[in-house]
């Protein structure tokens, strides 16, 4: 939205000509030069590498494929409308922070720079691709009840724990910086719209451009690196690795850009009132992940840029008798991998405080320290990432230090369970669907992070590397981590953002079976991994069958649960439809003080802080803001 | 593509103040995203010292791989003199001489752009190619990147040059002058990458 | 709005700190000594050798330590969850205190000296009786038994879905599967032929990841006549869950003739085999 | 409220649909399986390595064949064989000598008389830089190197299925099969042209040169 006082508007000059006949920009589009942009791409780079014999033997042109899938991002970003800002801006017009927006249910499906908007794409895009990644663990535990390569042949088994592991960190790292980060931030900290509303769009569309990339790796042939895509088993893989490249490398860069975007939006764009110890601590935690998004996100795309060319260009980055070093990866991905992890965890300690006080109804006990406990944690991720190669034979003199930077880093991460404990004394609890999962945050991730005590101890991380104690480990401090608190957010705040109540029933069927199954498919695994189950593996020795059975019946009731959980947004978000007026949960919150769905300016006049949202207890404590007039027909001028 | 005309969308009037934070937000975020481009640069300068120090199969600097000495002085003189002409420029800019800024802005997008042109050279007429080694790896992937994002600079200051010429109305300076730091900012940070990679793509041996 | 019910701990008030406190000790003395003598034995891995006795140790210190600080979290939890529950359909706030920061130092002092413990006992470990707990620990060990280099040395190669041994104290002969003295200190050099391996033999708490260019070093001394599993924990392509074989711990005689055994058997193929080193960088190194 | 459940509807049939694709075209593809020719109690297998497969998908890969039951060339590597009995393999050879990586296995292993038969020569081991590919099965101790046909032989076959009048080696051997179960088996030469190190493509894919025996 634009002051009418810019210094050089000029009037819209009416649409060109081509305009009308084409339509708009919008995402028919995008898809459209996406296609046409990977067959132009691709029939380029066989023409470039017609001579190289390398590339010619493979049948598979690795240059050809990254080539098609760079042009097919450039198509994808020109359909959907987002070079027309920069040439403008090339041409001399000033900048301008508004894309011609219209109301209506299409621009969801279009360029919108409005922040609620891509909140509720980004929310879509997430659960769309948690559930393609969720079917993909469903068909790992159908393979895994049988001892040994029966349903799916053991290379296509490599694809699939690739794709469900990819896809699940991809969409998680922006799982909750995307939707509630984005929707939320300018709503909590009295804005009206994020720092650089464009750039915002811009890692909604890479996201989602990102995850069908991904999911293009099986028309290429899969990739047997998994996740973590280790240096020479990438360097040697079929295409499908090339889209789990391309894939990564655009996931790093929405990272960077969405970390910028909301870290940037905190620094500057707070309502008058709102100190630095006024900010609620949901914006504090997307803040602390911001500065790891910024931070470790350019490491992995150094490093996938080395990949692409160690495939393409014939480098030797990772090629030991080359002069490169497979080690050089296991470095690199891990000092981006233990800041992602980070960024997987924090924000789920910034939902589950935010939520707590409103249903304890009680203030949040010791907010500074939570703030010292996030910024501590996001510190010292950068000083750990060696716990992950501890029997790699790098560096054994730094054993020590790794596993002390390891524990140490446990400090500010068990701080959030006293302040759980803080606030939860004599509160008043309502068991809400909210609650629920915030409380079962804290059960999980408190057999998380024990379970990571015991790995980030060397002599107990040799049997348990690389085994299933180290996946029980990481599920549940992701899946029963952030993802429940994910869950507890959307149960919370979805009612803000579309205006209508989520089923309690459904909600609260879905938290029982989900928390149920959860730790009944994975708490066994740590028994597995204990006693010698590798990761990753077909096939395993006949006395774990049994275990290996008992956890994918639970992993089917869990994916059974989570569709519980896609029933009830249907049938509340679509058929229902029961107004949830604009503060449901009685919460002192900014974002409860404005009408649900807020409207696009979000706030009448930019509102005055007058403290922290958490004076539960506290009957003549002031509102937490104090909201102005509202918009009468013309308004007197700006902020009060 | 006309720049559209910032009506809020209901039809009511824009509120007036949206514009107040355009500057300090490029500010925070031009700071922002140059850490994240040294980050980057970090991980090519560990992959250099790291192949280095282990220097598997002896292979990583063969003694025939020498990068030609004339074109990294060449490239990294243009990189430093583009930082120090466009810091003239915004010193013009800053106290209003209208008509020396324009002039040098523009000489500063042209050494950016002769830079450019001098990579794309030293790629023509390189002894070594891509296969021959871990520092003719980390040679190309560090080039390559510092191009890739050099452009990014290129692209900054050649709007800031464009909205001078197309100027219309003549009150204040042609460009906010706040816009201009941010530039230098993000063109210090990449000086400051280029001496570093100079130093040892280049000097080390 | 919610309305206030403003009880400031009352005499009403039962003592609620006190009953949890009560509550946790009760549970930690039952559980603490139930996990060390009666769960403790049975977490794996067993005592297959010294360093699965180091690991078994650290597990069961670190399980016991974890019940009491679970026990903290559940019964704390458990009884805010029972007592301090919303009772009526008005919305009642609680106390307004907002921190207490005595709490909150000592909370951070209490976990920063368990911190400190835990990496001081896991160093201690490290460098204590299992001379690195059977991990691998890179080309210059940090750890080394007593005469390192007088001990049986195992090259363990690892390549793209196999795993062969050599001994380059007999004559540098190959073979696919592998048998070794009980009471004996061995070191495993572990290499690889092509992509990242990770040997694993599971009963001997042996881990040490296999890379090309590279020698790994792991320290084991097996301590009972028994098979071990050999396992790949590194993802390595299409076959990484069948990199599997049986190894067996043999008295120091049986070991004796096995090997001349296998000298005899593989005698043909030896001296095609390239000169024993620390690591290998077979052809084709291009591309095939 | 109708227009919701059509939308709603339509969204789930076409999300159905791509799963579906998924699973069928992706997940479950796998070679066909073809069984041991049983003749007297003896189980025959007849394979063959080309160095091109010279169709669809993957002209340019190395891979192997078999005869089935009727006497036809099946591109796959999926063989059915009784359990306890003979059985006699007989491999024709058209590729090109690469060498081992790892020269161990030029060591025959696993075979009856631990020997094997290179073109009527008997041999227990062979030259790794004149091995081609091999035939391991490693959960079984089986392991056989298939000599190369030299270089610049005279009519190299470049598609398959061969005929037996192109350059070829001729290698048999016969192992006792186990129990029931399914045993992996692959080539370990890194025949795998254009890929790091000769072991990317088909040597890691189903059918080509990576394939199980299933034993009955």
């Amino acid at each position: 939205m634009e002051a009418t006082s810019l210094p050089a508007a000029s009037t819209a000059p009416p649409s060109p000509i081509w305009r009308e006949l084409l339509g708009n920009y919008g995402l028919p589009w995008a898809v459209i030069l996406g296609i046409v942009g990977y067959i132009v791409g691709h029939w380029v780079g066989v023409r470039i590498t017609v001579d190289v014999q390398a590339q010619v033997e493979t049948d598979q042109n690795d240059v050809a494929i990254f080539l098609g899938m760079i042009f097919a991002i450039f198509g994808w970003l020109g359909g959907l409308g987002f070079f027309s800002y920069p040439i403008s801006r090339m041409l001399g017009r000033p900048p301008s922070h508004s894309e011609r927006e219209d109301h209506g249910p299409w621009r969801y499906l279009r360029l919108c720079t409005d922040h609620k908007v891509v909140g509720i794409q980004y929310l879509v895009a997430v659960i769309f691709f948690f559930f393609v990644a969720g079917f993909n663990a469903m068909m790992i535990r159908s393979e895994l009840t049988s001892a040994n390569a029966t349903l799916v042949n053991a290379g296509n088994y490599l694809t699939l724990v690739g794709l469900h592991g990819t896809m699940m960190l991809m969409m998680m790292s922006a799982g909750v910086l995307g939707p509630l980060g984005n929707y939320l931030v300018p709503l909590m900290i009295g804005s009206r719209r994020m720092a650089f509303p464009r750039i915002e769009a811009l890692t909604l569309w890479l996201t989602v451009l990102a995850g069908f990339i991904l999911l293009s790796a099986i028309l290429l042939g899969g990739f047997p690196t998994g996740w973590t895509g280790y240096a020479p088993l990438a360097d040697q893989a079929r295409g499908g690795i090339d889209a789990y490249l391309v894939s990564f490398f655009l996931i790093g860069l929405a990272l960077i850009l969405v970390g910028t975007n909301v870290l940037t939006t905190v620094i500057t764009m707070r309502a008058p009132g709102m100190t630095w110890n006024r900010i609620p601590i949901f914006v504090w935690g997307l803040a602390a992940t911001s500065v790891l998004a910024v931070l470790a996100a350019p490491v992995l795309a150094a490093a996938i840029i080395m990949v692409g060319l160690d495939r393409t260009v014939d480098t030797s980055f990772f090629q030991a008798p080359e002069g490169g070093s497979p080690f050089l990866w296991d470095n690199l991905f891990w000092f981006f991998g233990h800041p992602e992890v980070y960024i997987l965890a924090l924000p789920g300690f910034g939902i589950v405080l935010e939520i707590l006080p409103v249903f304890a109804r009680k203030p949040l006990w010791g907010y500074r320290l939570a703030v010292a406990g996030m910024s501590g944690v996001a510190l010292m991720s950068f000083m750990v990432w060696q716990h992950h190669l501890f029997v790699s034979g790098i560096n054994a003199n730094l054993r020590p230090f790794y596993m002390f930077t390891t524990e140490l880093i446990s400090i500010p991460t068990g701080v959030i369970f006293l302040n759980g404990m803080g606030t939860l004394w004599r509160a008043r609890i309502r068991y809400t669907v909210p609650m629920l999962f915030a409380l079962s945050f804290f059960f999980n991730f408190l057999i998380g992070g024990l379970s990571g005590v015991f790995l980030s101890d060397v002599p107990s991380d040799v049997t348990t590397h690389g085994s299933y104690f180290v996946m029980a480990h990481f599920h549940y401090t992701i899946m029963g981590g952030l993802v429940f608190a994910l869950m507890g957010g959307v149960y919370y705040w979805v009612p803000k953002m579309t205006g209508w109540k989520l089923n309690e029933a459904l909600g609260k069927l879905h938290f029982w079976t989900m928390f149920v199954f959860f730790n009944l498919t994975f708490f066994p695994l740590f028994a597995a991994g204990l006693l010698g189950m590798p990761r990753r593996v077909t096939n395993y020795n006949a006395s774990l069958h049994t275990l290996n059975v008992f956890v994918s019946i639970m992993a089917f009731c869990l994916g059974a649960s989570m569709l519980i959980f896609l029933v009830n947004l249907v049938w509340s978000l679509v058929f229902k439809r029961e107004p949830a007026g604009a503060n449901p949960w009685e919460s002192k919150g900014l974002e409860w003080m404005v009408p649900s769905p807020p409207p696009v300016h979000n706030f009448d006049s930019i509102p005055v802080i007058a403290g922290l949202p958490y004076t539960y207890g506290m009957p003549d404590a002031p509102a937490v803001a104090s909201l102005g007039p509202p918009r009468v027909a013309v308004p007197e001028g700006g902020a009060a | 593509m006309s720049a559209s005309v910032p009506s809020d969308r209901l039809g009511q009037p824009a509120d007036a103040e949206p514009d107040e934070h355009h500057l300090a937000n490029v500010r925070i975020g031009v700071r922002l995203l140059s850490s994240g481009v040294v980050f980057l640069f970090m991980a090519f300068t560990f992959a250099f010292w790291y192949l280095r120090e282990l220097n598997s199969n002896h292979d990583f600097h063969p003694a025939n791989v020498n990068p030609p000495q004339g074109y990294g002085i060449a490239i990294l003189v243009c990189v430093i003199a583009t930082a120090i002409v466009f810091r003239r420029a915004r010193s013009e800019l800053a106290a209003d001489h209208e008509q020396f800024w324009r002039p040098t802005a523009i000489a500063g997008l042209a050494l950016g752009c002769v830079t450019f042109v001098l990579q794309i050279v030293e790629y023509l007429e390189l002894p070594f190619k891509t296969a021959s080694g871990g520092f003719a790896s980390v040679f190309w992937g560090w080039t390559v990147v510092f191009i890739a994002v050099w452009l990014a600079a290129l692209y900054w200051m050649e709007t800031m040059v464009a909205e001078t010429l197309r100027r219309v109305s003549t009150d204040g300076p042609a460009v906010p002058v706040e816009a201009a730091d941010a530039c230098l900012v993000f063109l210090y940070t990449l000086a400051g990458i280029e001496i570093v990679g100079y130093i040892f793509l280049y000097l080390v041996k | 709005m919610s309305a206030v019910a403003h009880d400031a701990g009352g005499p009403g008030e039962p003592r609620h700190g006190v009953r949890i406190a009560t509550i946790w000790a009760v549970a930690t003395a039952v559980c603490v000594p139930l996990m060390i003598w009666v769960v403790g034995p049975h977490i794996p891995p067993y005592n297959g050798s010294l360093q699965t006795k180091e690991q078994h140790d650290v597990n069961v210190t670190l399980a016991s330590l974890a019940v009491p600080i679970l026990l903290m979290i559940w019964v704390y939890f458990g009884y805010s969850i029972a007592v301090f529950r919303q009772r009526g359909t008005v919305i009642v706030d609680g106390p307004p205190d907002t921190g207490e920061p005595r709490i909150q130092v000592l909370w951070v002092a209490v976990t920063s000296v368990l911190v400190l413990g835990l990496a001081i006992y896991g160093t201690i470990g490290l460098l204590g009786a299992s001379k690195g707990a059977g991990g691998g620990q890179g080309p210059n060990p940090l750890v080394k038994p007593e005469n390192a280099n007088k001990i049986l040395q195992v090259q363990v190669i690892g390549q793209q879905w196999l795993w062969t041994y050599r001994f380059p104290q007999y004559g540098g002969v190959e073979t696919p599967n592998l048998e070794l003295p009980v009471n004996e200190w061995v070191a495993f050099n572990v290499t690889s032929l092509d992509v990242i391996h990770s040997f694993w033999a599971y009963e001997l708490g042996v881990k040490a990841d296999a890379v090309p260019g590279s020698n790994n070093i792991a320290y084991a001394k097996p301590l009972r006549l028994e098979s071990f599993q050999v396992r790949c924990a590194e993802l390595c392509g299409i076959w990484h869950g069948h990199m599997n074989m049986v190894g067996q711990v043999v008295t120091k005689a049986q070991f004796a003739s096995w090997i001349a055994s296998q000298d005899r058997k593989y005698a043909g193929v030896t001296k095609y085999l390239p000169p024993y080193a620390p690591y290998y960088y077979p052809v084709p190194l291009r591309r095939g | 409220m109708a227009r919701r459940v059509a939308l709603t509807g339509s969204v789930a049939i076409v999300l159905i649909a791509a799963v579906l694709f998924y699973l069928l075209d992706f997940l479950f593809t796998a070679p066909p399986a073809i069984s041991a020719v049983i003749s007297g109690g003896e189980a025959h297998l007849t394979l063959q390595t080309v160095p091109s497969y010279g169709h669809a998908p993957d002209p340019d890969w190395v891979s192997y064949l078999a005869k089935d039951q009727d006497g036809h060339w099946v591109h796959t590597t999926i063989y059915k064989v009784p359990a306890h009995t003979l059985v006699t393999v007989t491999v024709y050879q058209y590729d090109t000598a690469t060498g081992l990586r790892n020269p161990f296995l030029g060591q025959v292993r696993g075979t009856v008389g631990g020997v094997a038969t290179y073109n009527g020569k008997v041999l227990s081991v062979l030259d790794p830089n004149d091995a081609s590919h091999t035939f391991t099965v490693p959960d079984l101790g089986i392991s056989v190197a298939l000599p190369g046909v030299n270089n610049n032989a005279p009519n190299q076959c470049s598609a398959a299925p061969c005929p037996l009048s192109e350059a070829h080696t001729t290698i048999t051997f016969s192992f006792m099969s186990p129990g029931p179960g399914t045993y992996r088996w692959q080539c370990f030469v890194p025949c795998a042209a254009g890929f790091y190190l000769g072991n990317g493509g088909p040597m890691q894919t189903l059918g080509w040169m990576d394939g199980e025996i299933e034993v009955t």
